[in-house]
């Protein structure tokens, strides 16, 4: 166990699968020579050489089909998307390729891939580059997709990717690459498509992921000040998604805030919202709050960029609102 | 070759030309659902250039894959199974037309969005080439397919990344009711590929042996390390798009001509004039491939349904 | 007035627009000299002639940013997708270029265009081609989506959507197309932004838009046999959406059902539940209902794949759960 | 051209420069945010294209687009203002670095997404073509966006329905950290051109009164009807990709020897060689461009932040 940073999480996990399984191999923009847009593949190339860190065009379609080409050919490529807004130039190979080749040719292909894109917004980069569409992705069928929101997720849930059979969309969140946290060492892997309580509490459920969970544990720590108990759920993976823990928490808090960083219009909290309604109605003991980005492409003004980001103050807010509702 | 070999051909051609007109029929009543693209005017290009691969090579195409599918080895039964949506389709009945497979033949498909197998295609090269196998990948496509942007993305990097792959534009002078140049900057297919600096071929698809001997040549160049290249085969297709075409896009004129040059008729005379068999041998061939397609006929029709519960197999892997 | 199909009501629009402004042109694959695949815009070609009704490459990105370029001169396009799966083949220039350029630039780009663009299952074309994926465009601010579920809306929404000044994603459903109905003549415009009660109702509230309208009424003509009024609300048009004939209905019946032909995950009905419950948490009696697809691939076997598609089946033992519930 | 012209683009071009510089500092000083890609090396490319375009041609480019907008007329003040996200700013603060645009000026952004402003403008000059203006659409990008489907769609389109636009590739030999030949089939992006039988020209970027002369053929056979033409411009960005770059795809020797390219001295020396202007009224020019980005900052770092309501407008023209 050491304390690392998110990025030096994902890269180790990228590397010890790379040292363990030949077939495992890197393509994407800038990830060799350059070392990664972000740093996650600094040293990669050096050591496992060009054909296994491969430097491609400005090309995503290219970048995300042949990746499922390396696949289907027994291949387990990891494609790494410059951010997630790119995902959009080969979201057909995304969402109409990946996401269904195993399925429609009856489980004849098989596609262990993985996609890595990086999201999230609050660095100023304009409507076009800062978005957190993974919801998106989510109501896709076939793909599966996961978030996570501290280092020992991260670097356990991209092993766990690497080794899935299935087409895998793996987002990260730029602002997160300098969190630290406890990693175990080694083989640690998690699985996909389990919900975690990442912080126990009495009085509400806040439902989250990603860099929200950063900031809904801070809002936590504050509201606990105020004698208010917060449960966190971190969802981890949107795609299978796990209610379970989201369901148990909900029955015993009968209050739940569900926190987003992307657009609240059909985003991960409204398919939150609508399941838990579905699976725990008579627990609700009052109306189940959204808090999500507001509903604008993001500017490139920091001060109203951030006014439209969900940050600590709006989460204390509307847990606040919640249980006085 | 040999004559087997020819016959062999020589059946191939008719058994996909049986098979599709079966398949209009069936489509007419009502059996085949969704799209139905013919393969018909265009079985000697698929026919030729599959009869020189190497089981190692791997084929991908589009939608319009039925020949191409008899041509890789499956059965005409999985073939007319899967257009009736049999579980005894190659694809269990859940792909359809558009999305015939067998991997254990290396035949990948059957693609339904446009030119979208391209930069897939490229994936399977660069995992032969990855992995050290001596194998290439044959991508097929048609003239509409080359306007699209995948197209560009997967020659660019097959040729920046050397991978052995033969980029093979079915050129059949439509793309649905859009003649070449109404769409395209270049009216011939090959003349894209100067612009990535890949050697490229013409070559008349109505024309086996010549389909068969340039394919050959460029595939072998390929597996010692030449590269990628491409392949325009002109062709025709003598049929609508797809069921229920309008057909207000060409004339009866243009259509009877390019009939005249039927690709199994062509091929039919070389071999005749070959002496390499006789008439009554080729007959046989037919009698043979009349055989092939009844009988698949009465085994997709007497296959059965998918069970309801296969809607919910295969969406992943590890559920 | 004239009972016409939904395709003639959507041509109409076309052709009536057409006339008014000469700025409105089409452009798309096989719209002119085939006369459009769903013959929509059958026998435009002659009348306007080629340079209003542009046969293209097969290049969506060159349809849509080709419309948004010509957009921005001032001319109105619509652009017509062959079907709404290949704009997973010009996704970004639809939610990152059309939906932003209007915010981007604080206002001085104004996109005046349409994107016609046909979706649904239900015709055995396989996994790629069947889809209603509806609700990942209207999770974009800055797009505004539309579906009309009858040929006088399809006209009326058609003709608003040309008029607006914002770019507009406008969903037809292939198997509506032979729909009759009433259709006003000439100049007839439905505001986008309306949601519309179709079938007025005591019991329960069924909210639909599309294609699942038609199955609905069906349904509430069987459940008033069974004494079971039903209120249909009729979104007609996913962002903006409008919920307020939605509470209202739902203040009175207490009860909903949620019908759409997408999946169900991060879709139509998720949005509308979540709005439900905060805006008339107090008047819930039942756990509103998910009517959905499969969460699937659509498979090509005509028995599977109406099997995983909604139906007036399953939106009458839905609304009958949720009655009983 | 006389004099005075020569002095203006001399100072434009020196606009840019201090203005980049300055925008590294103010970048440093964490006023800017974001990504900031700066101009410094390729000044002579928007320089001289945009020198002769005429007021009804539109512009448009990528992210890297400071120099373009200073060379379309917009003032140092709103696109340093545009830098620091100022309600001043040339998109309201709203769209920054990447997003400067006036459509006033005829210029069209500022676009983020490699290559997805060439099917735009592609769309552009069809817009001008239906309303019979004749207006040409000069579309700029860098060589790396040139491997993007974007592209083959947008060329494509172009040529097919013979639209007035100049392609002009700035090609500055790198895309982030990989080399034109890393990435592209071809080394020199005008033979790209051919693929589309589309006329190209190559010429060099580092000499103004070059790129000016070949532009302004090119601008006015386009205006004349001969449809679309690729111009590719070979030039060096002296700086990193955008702050932060750790830069360790090109060596020191290289980027020296292009900088002593410096496309400014070319300039200078041009001007002095000609007997154009003395040296004293050139450093006069140095002054003024001194003097104009020491006054936009000023006006940048007092202007005001959008009002909060901001937020909300111009979501939609019609809420
Ligand atoms: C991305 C995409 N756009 C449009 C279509 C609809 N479509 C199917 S086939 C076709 C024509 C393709 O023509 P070509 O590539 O020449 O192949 P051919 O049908 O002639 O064999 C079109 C436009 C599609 N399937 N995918
Ligand atoms: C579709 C897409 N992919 C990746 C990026 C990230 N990116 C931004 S600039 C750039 C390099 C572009 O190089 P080039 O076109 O040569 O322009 P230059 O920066 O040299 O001016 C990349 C990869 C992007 N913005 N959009
Ligand atoms: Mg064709
Ligand atoms: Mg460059």
């Amino acid at each position: 166990m050491a304390r690392i940073t998110m990025r030096e999480a994902i890269s180790q996990a990228l590397w010890e699968e790379m040292e363990k399984d030949p077939k495992v191999f890197i393509l994407g923009e800038e990830v060799g020579v350059w070392g990664g847009t972000y740093a996650v593949t600094k040293g990669f190339y050096d050591h496992f050489g060009g054909d296994r860190v491969r430097d491609t065009p400005i090309a995503e379609t290219a970048i995300i089909g042949g990746a499922i080409g390396a696949a289907l050919t027994g291949l387990r490529p990891v494609a790494e998307l410059m951010t997630i807004n790119f995902a959009f130039s080969a979201f057909d190979h995304i969402v109409n390729q990946a996401a269904k080749m195993h399925y429609m040719f009856n489980g004849q292909m098989v596609l262990p891939m993985v996609i890595r894109a990086v999201g999230g917004g609050g660095r100023q980069l304009g409507a076009t580059h800062s978005q957190t569409p993974d919801a998106i992705f989510a109501h896709f069928p076939g793909l599966k997709v996961v978030a996570p929101g501290t280092p020992a997720d991260a670097k356990g849930l991209l092993k766990a990717a690497i080794r899935s059979d299935d087409p895998v969309m793996f987002i990260e969140h730029a602002t997160l690459y300098q969190m630290r946290g406890e990693v175990p060492d080694g083989d640690y892997v998690v699985p996909i498509g389990k919900s975690t309580v990442q912080r126990p509490g009495r009085d509400i459920t806040l439902v989250t992921y990603s860099k929200m969970l950063e900031v809904s544990l801070k809002a936590a720590d504050q509201l606990a000040k105020d004698g208010i108990d917060v449960e966190i759920v971190d969802l981890r993976s949107l795609r299978p998604l796990d209610m379970d823990p989201v369901v148990e928490s909900f029955k015993k808090t009968n209050r739940a805030v569900i926190v987003e960083e992307g657009w609240k219009s059909y985003g991960v909290g409204s398919e939150v919202a609508a399941r838990l309604y579905e699976q725990a109605f008579d627990y609700a003991d009052a109306p189940i709050k959204r808090i999500a980005q507001t509903e604008v492409p993001l500017p490139y003004n920091r001060a109203l960029e951030q006014s439209a980001l969900p940050n600590v103050d709006t989460v204390i807010a509307g847990v606040k609102e919640v249980l006085n509702g | 070759m040999d004559k087997s070999e020819h016959l062999k051909l020589y059946q191939e051609m008719v058994v996909i030309r049986r098979l599709e007109e079966k398949s209009a029929e069936l489509y007419q009543q009502g059996k085949i659902g969704g799209f139905l693209h013919l393969y018909i005017g265009q079985e000697a290009v698929s026919t030729g250039l599959i009869s020189v691969r190497r089981p190692e090579d791997r084929v991908i195409t589009a939608y319009r894959d039925h020949g191409v599918a008899i041509n890789c080895g499956l059965s005409a039964r999985e073939v007319l199974a899967e257009l009736l949506g049999k579980a005894t389709g190659c694809s269990g009945g859940k792909g359809g037309s558009m999305h015939l497979a067998d991997v254990n033949k290396n035949f990948w498909g059957g693609h339904a969005i446009v030119g979208a197998h391209l930069p897939i295609a490229t994936g399977l090269a660069l995992g032969d080439q990855y992995s050290g196998n001596k194998a290439v990948t044959l991508c097929m496509f048609g003239d509409g397919a080359t306007n699209i942007g995948y197209f560009h993305e997967a020659i660019n990097m097959s040729k920046v990344w050397n991978l052995p792959v033969l980029w093979v534009c079915e050129n059949n002078q439509y793309g649905m009711g859009t003649a070449v140049d109404r769409a395209s900057a270049v009216s011939e297919i090959s003349q894209k590929a100067s612009g990535y600096g890949m050697p490229a071929e013409r070559v008349d698809g109505m024309d086996l042996m010549a389909v068969r001997a340039k394919a050959a040549e460029m595939i072998e160049k390929i597996r010692s390390g030449s590269g990628p290249m491409m392949l325009e085969i002109l062709t025709y297709r003598f049929r609508g798009h797809s069921m229920g075409d309008p057909e207000r896009y060409r004339k009866a004129d243009e259509v009877h001509h390019w009939q005249e040059n039927d690709p199994i008729g062509i091929y039919r005379k070389y071999i005749l004039d070959q002496g390499i068999a006789t008439s009554a041998e080729l007959d046989f061939q037919d009698d043979e491939a009349e055989a092939v397609v009844a009988d698949a006929v009465a085994f997709a029709e007497a296959s059965p349904d998918p069970a309801p519960e296969e809607l919910y197999t295969h969406v992943y892997v590890e559920e």
